[in-house]
């Protein structure tokens, strides 16, 4: 029973970094229609300065907020000098774009910090059964994700990120700054990433330290349905919850194909994820 | 007035179709005889389009039943029609964008051909047959509507007059015997709507025809008789001019001269 | 009216064209298409041998190496760029082919080449119809998404059968080099790069005769238009499957000319970056034509190589060093696909038409 | 008069790569007119309308001018402040967002949520299917529904002039007829200027004040609505009745 | 399978031999999740050579390390190793880096008649003189070093509840063997960990402190002993630690977890405190050792930034041997001449256990001494809790392996 209560909790503070990295590509699916493969880079590099700032000035707090500030501006300059020039093109000439920005920064953090492992804190106390850390995380993906859902559903802004993204055309005739509304879908989207890089790289960072997170993310957000940032988070605990259980009464060697097998049961059940309605009639 | 079953190439029977709380189609019955051509009309939203997507299968209704050529059909899928000699066009274009012009006739020829999986595979048995027919028989029902010359041009780069005529060659090279046709004349101009016309009294007497259009010129002009629909009933059925004289058709769809003054 | 003027001139502009495309051209072009892909393979295999035999082996190594990941990408092309379904997941194909071919070498060392080849054909095609079956409603960042759990999953199965799969030091073998008959006449790398190529340029031949005819244009179309293709008669599900299966054989039958060309199959070769490669070769080569996949193939090869040269040349610090090549990809891979929106295919083809034009 | 024309266009043209789509347009329409641009398919009348809301890029030396202030460069987002509204072909209604927030969305550049609101219940008074399925996503509205949807939210930004583009599209006579007549009555209460453009040319004559024959990019004939329609020449060679 | 016979190439050839330099070459994951714990062992040798070539070189020659990246991903390591051979004519491999991957590449470069010098990895196929007469161990075995840390458990803490926390490839499973010899009844807790799955560490350390484990044996790499003592201090769980040598670097260790102690009163020393390890080479921590006084000076002036770790004393270690072969085949070195070399080697350091590169062993380092790391206060280092022991895998016996250790000055390997 205590192994139990260990797993899910794990589970469910896992399932919580899952769910934020999954939130930051919601978004962006949103924002842009993308799936940005280059979320775990922006997200790295923001926690690299983040970590460079911390040892400068032995505030975690003020590394947390340039992983922030930093992450937005990453995601503004992303998608102004390689997102937009794609836009419109195929789908996948972004997706592309995208994978290549995700190796580019990989590659260059290695350079920067070399490829070894930091020692990287957690904001608050690790210790415990369910840690004030795991608890933070949880709570900053609540919060983000109420944020969100309001942003979308109530406020004039939401309404014209949605309509950019949707039908760029319509929304232009509308007088919404397209290009505005995308840049600011991925610098909201980047600052949500760069979040979740924070909660993700305790307690060692490297270049690669985002990669399984990541796949993780993916799978959390297409889980959820792309179009819903509930959908994100309940994917992601989902998910955190399923694989710590998995991997505690299976064998850990198991979580990524039991990964597959969640996202394939629930996705041949729920073609568009659990959270998204099927909307626009074909003919 | 009332002939048998296998007099009709088409029969539809108490077809109700729900979209959550909205009746889109409530207990729908209507006949097509070979060589007719029926026109359904009816306000927007009347369930027009949703009774072509229940023929042609996308959309399943809830009651009802649909028989074609004395069959029962049951549960059957969008892509089996085509083998049971049913055409539909769209009420968009819904044109195969990165296709040539040519291809995407020949994509609706290809029930014609007989090779299967194999042969399409290795390029062997009938491979090489199929693809010279079924391009003979695209390119013939391309010069029908006199587009042939853009074969080889993507369909996005024509005028809508053209890619319209893409879009019923393409219907028509399989020689359907039931062609469902959803607003041809939507966006042609005069001209080419007169020519439409001409088209679909030609096809009308090689197979039947179930045309959905807002053209009442066109439509009066080329049916032999006609359904009207209002919220998902036939509020009336009959040759055009009894439809044309029906109080209940002005008022629902057609319009009044007291409603324009009411502007209501 | 004008537009019904021009219709008229229709038959005349098609004679025109016709009458144009006699010569040498023509004769190819009405050969039907089976046997004009044979000889072009044939072709290519001789043009193989010639590189192969006036190069050393390590050469021998990398065209071979730009063999099965032709292989690999032109499968995906067909998936990707004909049908439209996006996959991320192709890699754990290569991982079913490696690793059937490694179980039939060590458990059936009687068995020949053929029957292994064969082997990882059908476990691949068998892998893919479940696969696509299972995805087959799935569109868009969905399937993505699911593939790209496949990538990620599969090769976990190596771990979980340690005894059979050997875990996570996975398979390995040695195989015969060229047959004692030739030996002096052509080296083993050389022969291993030929019978890669054979192979690969066979399932080459079934790929460009599939894509050029009705199965090609059933799967195009329902990538444009699934209602409209759905009405013309196409079973949308099924050839969706049908591309799958496909392109998992060919990834299959890549991953078994990997497995032989080395004499391995380990988890760890089959990453999610492996998947996400070939997806980026085959846009970086251009989508919808074979062409674009040999393009990919030797950007996957030699782009890596082409980086390591330049730190080296550059003389780099070590991290920057090691990172260079990984940076140099990535780099490559946004500029071209900015610069050239249907990838190299499309830049060469466009380049060719405006040279024809002159 | 010596108030300018709200609508003035010198000199247009504008080219889709080799294709030359607009060739020295000029067009003049004064407040409170219904003008119709007519022409056969592929004439340019869709493009004349998206090159005058800014989303096709204009030629050197075309000029837009909208109540006397040049804008003609102006991206098409820019537009809807100057008072311009654009229906697209189609209607281009977003088929993920709600008949609602499709309907806000043409309002969100004026500030004042009230009035946003007011203008919003004005609307569905005035399409009555639109107010049953206020939350149903617009890509389950049929074709008809879906430009009256498109009008909806054009005239949510009350624009001085509303560009039209084959707002008959698929609609039933009875509608067509009605949101003509709509178009007449704005015009006759807010001095609403409308460019309609339309196939049906006997059909827009008959509610339009002036027109304007397209062909091949170029404008072919001008005038009133009287003189086009008397026009036997006219009439056979480009509108086709 | 269709293997080929074992035919070696010649040996006679001086292959990346010239006047004035040796090329040699080794593969390594410089990039990728695998290189964050293994890039400071190419690093070690890189300044190690350095320091070589500094000095004049072996026999005049410089030697020429030339390292490549293979991403810890065998079908690279095979393109890179094929590069090596036949793109830069290299005269030996020194130290290829990894199971799953050096596996695929002794076949080809006992073909090529390639010496295949100081296999990086602790698993026994090395050992295979018949088939891989070129093939050279040189980490201490993964079940013998086992054995040696299982029979001082047994012996010392009788009473033990025991964990087994251990990484699910060859390492976990041959440590497992070794240490299942003796204290297979004592054992409470088996729990393996994938590393590829760091997140599921967590729970591992609970079920470990569940079942009531109160000595926990580790066969991990580095990282994951810091995430389990990690996890064990954030559970309040204090067993005592039992490290074997792949992932006991206690400086890497400490830089690991420096983010993590409790304050600047009790440092992360205190989690590591009283951990139990082995360990068969000089050490970080063995500040009275010359050769690790040695290395520090060596790591000083041509080392790459950063502390001094046993990970890069384990790749300078092979360096360092690699040149005492080196020189002592000969001025006119053939393959065949360093292949006679090692075997007839009498090795007497650096290493603080036996070494057998001999006709009939290529297995590398024989055992391992068990040390313990004690911090108090300021004062840290490692105690050695028992000398040098030698072993077998299988049930023989353990016996000491005392021997007479060069100094530096001593140890004859460059000019
Ligand atoms: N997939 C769907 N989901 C929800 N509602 C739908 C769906 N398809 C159609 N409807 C609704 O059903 C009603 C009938 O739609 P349909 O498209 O059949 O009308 P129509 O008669 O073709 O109209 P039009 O002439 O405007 O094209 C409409 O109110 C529409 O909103
Ligand atoms: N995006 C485009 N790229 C290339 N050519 C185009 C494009 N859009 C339109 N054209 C061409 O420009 C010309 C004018 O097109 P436009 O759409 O303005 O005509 P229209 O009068 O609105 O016709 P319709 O009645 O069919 O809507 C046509 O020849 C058309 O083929
Ligand atoms: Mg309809
Ligand atoms: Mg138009």
């Amino acid at each position: 029973m205590n192994h139990f209560i260990d797993l899910t909790l794990n589970g469910i503070a896992n399932g919580a970094i899952y769910a934020a990295l999954g939130l930051s590509l919601v978004i962006i699916y949103q924002a842009t229609r993308v799936v940005n493969f280059a979320q775990p880079a922006l997200a790295l590099i923001a926690v690299y300065l983040a970590y460079a700032v911390y040892l400068a000035t032995g505030s975690y707090w003020t590394g947390f907020a340039v992983a922030l500030a930093s992450g937005t501006l990453m995601g503004v300059l992303a998608e102004r000098l390689l997102i937009r020039p794609v836009h419109g093109r195929s789908p996948l000439s972004a997706i592309i774009v995208t994978l290549g920005l995700l190796l580019a920064l990989q590659g260059a953090a290695g350079m920067v910090w070399g490829n070894g492992d930091y020692s990287f804190p957690y904001p608050m106390d690790f210790r415990g059964r369910f840690s004030p850390a795991g608890a933070f995380g949880l709570g900053a993906v609540a919060v983000v994700t109420l944020l969100l859902f309001a942003l979308y559903r109530f406020t004039p802004l939401g309404l014209r990120m949605r309509a950019a993204a949707l039908h760029p055309e319509s929304a232009r005739l509308s007088g919404v700054r397209v290009g505005l509304m995308l840049t600011a879908g991925w610098g909201i989207a980047s600052a949500i990433g760069a979040l979740a890089g924070m909660l993700a790289a305790p307690p060692f960072l490297s270049p690669n330290a985002l990669d399984a997170v990541f796949v993780y993310g993916i799978a959390a957000a297409v889980l959820g349905g792309l179009e819903s940032p509930f959908g994100a988070v309940a994917g992601g605990l989902l998910l955190g919850v399923g694989l710590s259980y998995v991997s505690g009464y299976a064998g850990p060697e198991l979580t990524t194909l039991a990964a597959l097998a969640i996202l394939v049961v629930v996705l041949s059940v729920r073609p568009d994820g659990l959270f998204t309605r099927p909307v626009a009639r074909k003919v | 007035m009332a002939p048998t079953a296998l007099d009709h190439l088409l029969e539809v029977e108490g077809v109700t179709v729900r979209f959550g709380g909205l009746a889109a189609l409530s207990d729908v019955g209507l006949t097509i005889a070979p060589g007719t051509v029926a026109g359904l009309i009816g306000p927007n939203g009347a369930g027009k389009t949703t009774l072509f997507n229940v023929l042609s299968g996308v959309v399943r209704p809830q009651s009802g039943s649909i028989t074609l050529k004395g069959e029962r059909l049951r549960d059957h899928r969008p892509h089996q029609l085509a083998g049971l000699g049913v055409s539909r066009t769209f009420q968009g274009l819904n044109l195969f964008g990165h296709m040539s012009v040519l291809d995407n006739v020949i994509v609706g020829a290809d029930r014609l051909a007989r090779g299967g999986l194999p042969e399409m595979l290795t390029g062997l048995g009938r491979y090489q047959r199929d693809e010279r027919e079924l391009t003979a028989r695209a390119m013939a029902a391309l010069e029908e509507f006199g587009v042939a010359d853009t074969a080889h041009a993507l369909p996005g780069t024509l005028p809508y007059g053209v890619q319209k005529r893409v879009a019923l060659a393409r219907a028509l090279v399989s020689e359907p015997e039931l062609l469902l046709l959803d607003e041809p004349a939507s966006g042609l101009s005069g001209d080419d709507t007169a020519e439409l016309a001409a088209k679909i009294r030609g096809f009308g007497r090689r197979m039947g025809v179930m045309l959905v259009e807002h053209h009442m010129d066109l439509v009066m002009d080329v049916c032999d008789h006609i359904v009207v629909l209002n919220f998902g009933q036939v509020i009336c059925s009959g040759p055009p001019a009894v439809v044309q004289a029906d109080p209940a058709v002005a008022e629902a769809y057609l319009g009044t001269p007291a409603q324009e003054e009411n502007g209501d | 009216m004008a537009s019904s003027l021009r219709r008229k001139q229709a038959p005349a502009a098609a004679t025109a064209r016709a009458s144009a495309r006699r010569g040498p051209a023509g004769l190819w072009n009405s050969l039907p298409v089976l046997p004009r892909h044979l000889l072009a393979a044939l072709a290519a295999l001789a043009l193989v041998a010639v590189l192969t035999s006036v190069t050393d082996g390590l050469t021998a190594l990398r065209v071979a190496n730009v063999g099965y990941y032709l292989l690999a990408v032109a499968g995906l092309q067909l998936l990707v760029g004909f049908s439209g379904q996006i996959s991320l997941g192709n890699g754990a194909f290569m991982f079913i082919g490696a690793y059937t071919t490694a179980l039939m070498v060590l458990y059936t060392p009687m068995a020949p080449l053929a029957v292994v080849m064969l082997a990882a054909v059908a476990a691949g095609c068998l892998a893919g119809m479940l696969v696509g079956a299972a995805t087959a409603r799935l569109h868009g960042p969905y399937l993505a998404g699911a593939t790209l759990a496949l990538a990620v999953g599969l090769p976990a199965v190596a771990l979980r059968f340690p005894d059979l799969l050997g875990g996570s030091n996975g398979l390995f073998f040695s195989l015969r080099g060229a047959p004692p008959a030739l030996s002096g006449l052509v080296s083993d790398s050389q022969w291993k790069a030929l019978v890669v190529w054979f192979v690969v340029l066979l399932a080459l031949v079934v790929l460009a005769t599939t894509s050029r005819g009705r199965l090609g244009r059933r799967m195009r179309a329902i990538r444009d238009d699934e209602a409209a293709a759905a009405t013309a008669g196409i079973p949308v599900g099924r050839t969706k499957v049908v591309a799958f299966v496909i392109s998992a054989g060919c990834g299959s039958l890549a991953g078994a000319c990997q497995a032989y060309l080395l004499g391995t199959a380990t988890p760890s070769s089959f990453t999610l970056a492996l998947s996400l490669s070939l997806l980026a070769a085959l846009v970086l080569g251009g989508l919808g034509s074979l062409w674009g996949a040999l393009w990919g193939a030797l950007a996957l090869v030699y782009l890596e190589l082409a980086g390591e040269e330049l730190a080296h040349a550059m003389g780099l610090g070590s991290n920057v060093a090691n990172n260079a090549p990984v940076v140099f990809f990535g780099v490559i891979l946004i500029v071209i696909v900015m610069a050239w929106p249907l990838g190299v295919q499309g830049a060469l083809s466009r380049l060719g038409r405006s040279l024809r034009g002159r | 008069m010596t108030e300018p024309p709200i609508l003035r266009i010198e000199n247009l043209s504008t080219r889709y790569g080799a294709v030359r789509a607009l060739r020295s347009v000029n067009m003049t329409v004064r407040r409170g007119e219904i003008c119709a641009v007519l022409g056969a398919n592929g004439a340019g009348k869709t493009t004349l309308l998206r090159t005058v809301s800014g989303l096709q890029p204009p030629d050197p030396g075309s000029r837009v001018l909208v109540d006397g202030t040049d804008v003609t460069r102006l991206p098409a987002e820019a537009m809807v402040r100057h008072g311009v509204a654009h229906v697209p072909e189609g209607g281009g209604v977003i088929a993920e967002l709600t008949v609602e927030e499709n309907m806000r969305l043409g309002g969100l550049w004026r500030a004042g949520r009230r009035e946003r609101g007011a203008k919003a219940a004005e609307m569905f008074e005035l399409f009555p299917p639109l107010a049953e399925r206020r939350t149903r996503h617009a890509g389950t509205l049929s074709g008809g529904e879906r430009q009256m949807l498109a009008i909806g939210r054009a005239l949510m930004a009350r624009p001085r002039v509303l560009l039209l583009d084959e707002p008959s599209l698929g609609l039933a006579p009875l509608i067509t007829r009605r949101i003509m007549r709509l178009l007449q009555d704005l015009r006759a209460g807010t001095g609403l200027t409308v460019v309609l453009v339309e196939q049906n040319a006997a059909g827009a004559l008959s509610v339009t004040d002036h027109g304007l024959v397209l062909s091949q990019g170029a404008v072919v004939a001008s005038g009133s609505s009287g003189e086009l329609l008397a026009d036997d020449r006219m009439r056979h060679a480009y509108l086709g009745f | 399978g269709q293997t080929e016979g074992g035919g070696v190439g010649d040996l006679d050839v001086s292959t990346g031999v010239t006047d004035d330099t040796v090329v040699i070459g080794t593969h390594q994951p410089l990039t990728g999740p695998a290189s964050a714990g293994y890039l400071s062992i190419s690093q070690g040798a890189t300044a190690m050579f350095d320091y070589i070539n500094a000095q004049g070189g072996v026999h005049g020659r410089r030697i020429d390390y030339r390292v490549q990246d293979d991403v810890y991903d065998p079908t690279q390591t095979i393109e890179v190793t094929q590069e090596l051979v036949m793109g830069e004519e290299i005269f030996a491999m020194l130290g290829g880096l990894g199971t799953p991957t050096h596996s695929k590449v002794v076949d080809y470069l006992n073909e090529e008649g390639v010496p295949d010098v100081f296999v990086s990895s602790g698993a026994l196929m090395w050992n295979n003189p018949e088939e891989y007469p070129l093939t050279y161990g040189y980490q201490v075995d993964y079940t013998k070093e086992a054995k040696i840390l299982g029979q001082y458990v047994a012996e010392n803490f009788p009473d033990a509840k025991v964990g087994y926390f251990y990484q699910n490839d060859d390492v976990g499973t041959d440590s497992q063997a070794g240490l299942d010899q003796y204290l297979a009844d004592m054992v409470v807790s088996d729990q393996r960990y994938e590393a590829t799955a760091p997140e599921a560490v967590a729970t591992q350390i609970a079920a470990l402190k569940e079942d009531g484990a109160d000595l926990v044996v580790c066969a991990c790499i580095p990282s994951f002993t810091a995430l389990g003592v990690l996890n064990a201090a954030g559970q309040d769980y204090h067993p005592q630690w039992v490290v074997s040598s792949i992932g006991s670097d206690v400086p890497t260790l400490k830089n690991l977890l420096r983010e993590f102690g409790e304050s600047d009163e009790l440092p992360v020393e205190a989690m590591l405190n009283g951990m139990i390890t082995s360990g068969y080479l000089p050490a970080t921590n063995m500040e009275d050792d010359p050769w690790t006084r040695f290395y520090q000076e060596v790591h000083e002036e041509y080392g790459a930034e950063g502390e001094l770790t046993n990970t890069t004393i384990y790749g300078m270690v092979q360096a360092t041997m690699f040149a005492r072969a080196l020189k002592a085949a000969g001025p006119e070195p053939t393959r065949q001449g360093l292949v006679d070399a090692l075997e007839s080697m009498e090795w007497n350091g650096p290493g603080v256990v036996p070494f057998a590169s001999s006709a009939d062993d290529h297995g590398g380092y024989a055992g391992a001494l068990i040390n313990q790391y004690v911090a108090e206060g300021d004062e840290e280092g490692l105690e050695e809790l028992q000398g040098p022991m030698v072993t077998d895998r299988e049930g023989g016996d353990i016996t000491e392996g005392a021997f007479d250790r060069a100094t530096p000055e001593e140890y004859d390997f460059h000019d």
